[in-house]
């Protein structure tokens, strides 16, 4: 019985990291329906800086958060502008090959800059030891950040000028052109922000786990289910629908061999997005 | 002109015998691109053999399995405008069934090709039930999700070798004439696939349902209002779609000797017969076999290249970027523009 | 004349709000049947539930002797009726040829492409596109587009037209063009159901008129009778356009 | 006519070819510089070089009057079998290698020999232990390694020493290699009268180990076998370590025996390894460099010390010398009886290949040791703890 707890607990911990790292990815398709298949090379740039900046630095990589933030949106606006601007309203094709395709692009510059050996950031705190099962304070710290993080998008989308813009765009674009608002800047921002989110999950990823360049593919996946369990757009519902997944997983490992979760997670990701398109959480929309 | 509208709706109401079929085929039999498929495909076949160039003959043999996948794959993206990103699927199971079926049950190599084929069009069948209910991106991601799925569950399957996969031994080609003489035989029967790929582009392309498809494309529900019967005609072309590339698959498969789910299932090849298409030039038949041949000339010499080996996933990457945002028709949609005459032969 | 269209009790709400509520009415075979209201009355989701693309809550829609309640769009269009939109959805990567004979393939004459064909550069020519017989629809104007959306429907030869506001964003000149189409449609043996703003144009086109208000049906019968019903110009009050387009009605 | 030029080419070479025939011998393969594999194919890879570099330094392989230089074709595999069979294709038919060594991991091993026995190439196979491909009826491979049924028969030797009663969990990547030792090593477990506490296996790219090892610690296991290799290993390694599992005895497949794995730190400790190869054996080869000599020279040239892909990677150079030599001739079908008949000792070891046409090719005579990571004076070393003539060591339990 305590088995399945610690194992649920370790679902929720790993769940809300997930969680961050799909937000970035629901944020850009709900504002501007862009489907963002460079998420997983982001994420994975956000895991590559906090390693340089520990091995360089020595400092604590929690404290390279912001700087990941920072960068994150820097190279995301610089991303819109160059591949995703112009295929803006176009066939949803197009978005996604444009966005592919960076993600190839950096995913070969990654592979040829560090090879696709396994990095890792050595970060240690101290956990928590209960009957055997122990809570590494690692994955209590980052899912702490991952909520510090959805909380604080939660307040900039709903009190601030700026958030409120994006929800305008988001909701009704030729709306919010008219009103004056500059609705390519205000996608420029978001895509910024949808990047940075990306960059900072990579970062709490790089803490808890070994990583290679190729590793985002798989977050990238997981993001995807977390976005169709949360609903489009819903930066809270991506919080739940991760830790949700991580529940699923935990749930699901005590009772069958590990190698079978794939099969549910993925079973479950089409028959949510068959029953519910706009997600199971769609209705907290923020 | 009212009168000409009356008119003209009372010649278009006129009951006309309708054409035959067999009518349809001499009619088709006399344009010429029909013709320059089945020579393409004969050149295809013969030269390797005839020149005895084993090394062509393998780069050949990918170029063709390159080609009937996004070949396909167009009847779904170019024709229907659904974004099929999990492809592959339909190639990695053909490939399981019909290996499955030539090692443990001895079936041989081309019955267990077409019945690779004919069961996986009918799983897609099933799947277009649940799946193409969702429109866009939502439909992309579930076509991913599929994939995924049957990947992990294929993993699992012990029949088929879980994780392992099934190796054939060096017995399953002696039936062919031994591995020198069945690896021929496979390069002729995948030539053939990509071949009858091509007509079956063409076929659907210069017909009503394929019509019908494009108004799908266009815009589902003005083409349902239109009369366009739109769950039949998705489920049909989806169910169609996966037929070739499954014995593909399987000829394929039974060629390299190993099949296991990571190469089946691969999304990246997925991925890249998306990127194929979109350099030949979506919603045209000779689109795919342009973009198929550059993109494996350019995949090949990149690969063994020693400058741009560690680089060629870049380059291809900002290759497909250019042709996304600047030439989104692709080769043949720029050819197309530039010599609008050429559309008549080059379909 | 016998009714070749007819709607019974036909209800449909949305969330909390009736848009068709216990609705009946009659099309008969030949005629003319405008349909006007303000806006929100209902118009365009009577259409849409009429061809299908939404289902009824409750209610019967009957054509041509057959139950067709329920009935998906392209079942619809296959038993005869055709449908111009009011938004123009021309499949735009299609050339304008190739639109009209989407309309004569999957119509009520199910015909070969090859008749399609001739059928459809038939009907682009008598509605004023034929030398636009190649272009792409996206490249047409709005007047084009319109005809476009007109000449698709005929193509697909229906016993039944809905029109939904044809005229809307025509110049005077073009209305008048439009007017004369539309009655040559109908000499041509089709039946239009049509939903206009024009006031002008409706008054002078329809056999009959039905008035619809929240949903409701507010009033029904000839043109003039419409013009000079009280519960109607209530219905439009403020509305000044409809008392003067109709005392300028012939 | 096209023969006719041929031979004509041929001749106008020889005629200005210099009397002592000094000719070039192809040897292809594909390594994998990137992907998961690239710690473990990077040490086999090194060998080869080393090996190269000494026979070439020597004045090349001398096989019936001829010289033969050796030069190496090889690309970049990525890890994925797709390319493999793309990649040894294009060795065999347009760069036109004459002998093939295997690429590393037995899956890609044994996509590797499809294409090597449909052209029949003779292949030294270096990185694969699994045994099924050795009995598809293959003639043209050669493995080196131990197969994989024996790879964890030394650990659970060491472990009916330590604790007879131990409850076992199996826990190891989904590869074949991984898996056919872990299903070997299972049956065998239970002969023994182990107890199988868990039994899971996990996908290769996996780095999260958290369920997995929470279900170890559920099933109350004392000792843990399996592992995969070095980038799921090290990761497991790690976390094992992290979470404090509770285990007395871990071994892992692959990753500790790569020097690297010493970077883990106090997670390293007392972690085992079943190894092919240790700088420490003390073999007497019949032929080529001692293993002290080589460690030494590979130590001095690459500046990390040998682990068992880099001696298994130069024994096999080593092996097809030797068999070339001996046939006097680099025609395949005459090397590949040379191979045969081998009964030789090398730096590697004993190295002899099963004839029977069921399993031709299997490797019949090597031994493996068990070496396990332990701190020295404060620095973390590899030591052989099995078998007990060979040790250096006492086992930690």
């Amino acid at each position: 019985m305590i088995g399945i707890l610690a194992s649920v607990i370790d679902g929720v911990l790993v769940g809300a990291v997930y969680g961050l790292a799909a937000m970035g990815l629901t944020l850009i398709w709900g504002v501007m329906n862009v489907i963002n298949l460079s998420h997983g090379a982001i994420i994975v740039l956000g895991m590559f800086v906090v390693y340089f900046l520990t091995s360089a630095t020595g400092a604590s990589a929690y404290l390279g958060v912001p700087l990941v933030l920072a960068l994150g949106f820097a190279a995301g606006v610089v991303i819109y502008w160059i591949s995703v601007n112009r295929v803006i309203g176009q066939p949803i094709l197009m978005s996604l090959l444009a966005t592919f395709s960076l993600n190839m692009v950096i995913i070969g510059l990654g592979t040829a800059a560090w090879t696709t050996s396994p990095y890792n950031v050595p970060v240690s705190l101290p956990g928590i030891s209960v009957r055997g099962y122990t809570f590494t304070g690692t994955h209590i710290m980052a899912a702490l950040i991952a909520v510090v993080i959805a909380a604080a998008l939660y307040l900039f989308l709903r009190y601030t000028r700026p958030g409120k813009a994006i929800r305008a765009v988001a909701s009704n674009r030729d709306a919010a052109e008219l009103n004056g608002i500059p609705t390519r800047q205000v996608l420029s921002m978001a895509f910024g922000l949808g990047v940075a989110l990306a960059c900072v999950s990579g970062a709490l990823i790089a803490t808890l786990f070994p990583f290679t360049v190729l590793s985002g593919g798989s977050y990238q996946l997981k993001s995807f289910v977390v976005t169709v369990l949360g609903g489009l757009g819903n930066p809270a519902g991506a919080l739940m629908g991760g830790i949700a997944l991580g529940v699923v997983e935990g749930l699901a490992t005590p009772f069958t061999p590990v190698s079978w979760t794939p099969i549910i997670e993925f079973g479950l990701f089409v028959i949510t997005l068959i029953a519910f398109p706009r997600g199971i959480f769609a209705f907290s929309r923020a | 002109m009212n009168e000409s509208v009356s008119q003209a709706v009372a010649k278009a109401a006129a009951a006309r015998p309708r054409h035959a079929f067999g009518e349809e085929l001499l009619r088709q039999a006399r344009r010429p691109f029909p013709w320059l498929v089945v020579a393409f495909t004969l050149v295809c076949g013969l030269v390797p053999y005839l020149a005895d160039d084993v090394g062509l003959r393998e780069s050949l043999l990918l170029a063709a399995v390159y080609v009937t996948l996004a070949s396909n794959l167009n009847l779904m993206i170019g024709f229907a405008g659904y974004v099929n990103f999990g492809n592959i699927v339909f190639f990695g199971l053909g490939g399981y069934i019909g290996v499955y079926l030539a090692t443990a049950w001895h079936v041989n190599l081309v019955l267990a090709s077409l019945a690779a084929g004919i069961l996986v069009g009918f799983l897609a069948y099933l799947f277009g039930l649940g799946i193409l209910r969702l429109r866009g991106a939502f439909f992309a991601l579930a076509t991913i999700g599929v994939n995924e799925a049957i990947r992990a569950f294929v993993t699992n399957f012990e029949p088929w070798g879980g994780a392992t996969g099934i190796y054939l031994s060096m017995d399953a080609y002696e039936p062919l004439g031994g591995p020198m003489n069945g690896l021929w035989i496979c390069y002729f029967l995948l030539v053939a696939v990509m071949g009858l790929s091509l007509l079956l582009g063409y076929a659907i392309k210069t017909s009503k349902f394929g019509l019908g498809l494009l108004a799908i494309g266009q815009n589902e529900d003005a083409a349902a209002v239109l009369g366009v019967p739109t769950p039949r005609y998705k489920a049909i072309i989806y169910s169609v779609s996966g037929f070739f590339p499954a014995v593909a698959g399987s000829l394929y498969f039974f060629k390299s000797g190993i099949i296991e789910p990571t190469s089946a299932f691969d999304l990246t090849a997925s991925i890249e017969s998306i990127v194929m298409l979109m350099l030949g030039g979506a919603q045209t038949v000779t689109g795919p076999v342009i973009g198929a041949f550059l993109y494996e000339e350019l995949r090949g010499y990149l690969l063994v290249s020693q400058t741009f080996s560690h680089f060629q996933l870049v380059l291809a990457g900002a290759l497909l970027l250019i042709i996304v945002l600047f030439v989104p028709g692709g080769f043949m949609g720029w050819l197309h523009g530039r010599l609008p005459r050429l559309r008549r032969w080059l379909e | 004349m016998s009714a070749l269209l007819e709607v019974a009790n036909l209800s449909r709400r949305f969330g909390g709000v009736h848009a068709v509520s216990d609705l009946s009415f009659t099309v008969d075979e030949g005629e003319i049947l405008g349909l006007i209201g303000p806006n929100g009355a209902g118009k365009s989701t009577l259409f849409n539930l009429i061809n299908g693309v939404i289902p009824p809550d409750a209610g019967r829609i009957v054509f041509d002797g057959v139950d067709i309640t329920g009935e998906p769009p392209y079942v619809v269009a296959r038993r005869g009726i055709a449908r111009a939109h009011q938004i123009m959805q021309p499949l735009l990567g299609l050339t304008v040829l190739e639109n009209c004979m989407v309309g004569a393939c999957f119509g009520r004459e199910n015909m070969s492409l090859a008749d399609a064909r001739a059928a459809a550069r038939e009907v682009a020519q008598s509605v004023g596109l034929g030398d636009r017989i190649d272009t792409p629809a996206g490249a047409l104007t709005t007047a084009g587009k319109k005809r476009l959306e007109m000449a698709r429907a005929l193509s697909a030869r229906p016993r039944l037209l809905l029109l939904d506001e044809v005229l809307a964003g025509l110049n005077p000149t073009e209305i008048a063009h439009m007017i004369e189409t539309i009655r040559g449609i109908r000499r041509s043996g089709i039946t239009i159901l049509m939903i206009e703003h024009v006031m002008r144009a409706i008054m002078s086109l329809s056999d009959r008129i039905v008035v619809l208000n929240l949903g409701q049906k507010l009033a029904e019968g000839r043109p003039r009778e419409i013009a000079e019903n009280p519960d109607v110009v209530k219905a439009y009050l403020g509305d000044s356009t409809l008392l003067t387009t109709v005392e300028a009605a012939p | 006519m096209k023969r006719i030029l041929c031979l004509f080419a041929i001749g106008a070479l020889a005629g200005a070819a210099p009397a002592f025939a000094q000719e070039t011998l192809t040897i292809g393969f594909t390594a994998s510089q990137t992907g998961k594999l690239n710690n473990d194919s990077t040490a086999q890879l090194r060998g080869f070089e080393l090996w190269r570099d000494d026979v070439n330094a020597a004045g090349g392989i001398k096989a019936g009057g001829k010289s033969y230089k050796i030069k190496f074709v090889s690309y970049d595999d990525e890890s994925q079998g797709t390319r493999v069979q793309q990649l040894y294709t294009r060795l065999i038919t347009q760069d036109k290698a004459q002998f093939l060594f295997s690429p590393y991991s037995s899956g890609l091993v044994a996509t590797a020999a499809i294409i090597s026995e449909q052209y029949g190439k003779v292949m030294l196979c270096i990185g694969g232990a699994e045994e099924k491909t050795y009995k598809l009826g293959n003639k043209y491979l050669f493995q080196l390694y131990t197969g994989a049924g024996q790879y964890l028969a030394g650990a659970l030797d060491l472990l009916k020493q330590k604790n007879p009663k131990a409850k076992i969990a199996f826990v190891y990547e989904d590869d074949p290699f991984s898996k056919a030792v872990a299903q070997a090593t299972r049956e065998l477990a239970k002969q023994d009268g182990f107890t199988v506490a868990l039994e899971e296996s996990y996908s290769s790219g996996t780095t999260d180990f958290g369920p997995i090892i929470n279900k170890v610690v559920s099933s109350g296991a004392d000792a843990l076998l399996g592992g995969g290799h070095y980038a799921d290993g090290s990761t497991l390694a790690r976390q094992l370590h992290d979470q404090k599992a509770g285990l007395k005895w871990v071994t892992l497949l692959v990753a500790p025996d790569s020097p690297n794995f010493a970077t883990l730190g106090d997670a390293a400790v007392g972690v085992s390894v079943p190894s092919q190869w240790e700088p420490q054996v003390t073999y007497k080869p019949d032929f080529g460099p001692t293993p002290a000599e080589f460690t030494k020279h590979f130590t001095e040239r690459f500046k990390i010390a040998p682990g068992y892909h880099a001696a298994g990677g130069y024994a096999g150079g080593l092996v097809l010398q030797h068999a070339i030599e001996k046939a006097g001739s680099i025609d395949p079908q005459k090397v590949a009886e040379e191979l045969n008949k081998m009964n030789v000792t090398t730096l590697f070891g004993q190295t002899k290949f099963a004839t029977d046409p069921k399993e031709h090719g299997l490797q019949i005579a090597h031994k493996m040791v068990v070496a396990q990571w332990q701190r020295k004076d404060g620095k973390l070393v590899k030591e052989v703890v099995w078998p007990n003539e060979a040790k250096t060591a006492d086992a930690l339990y």
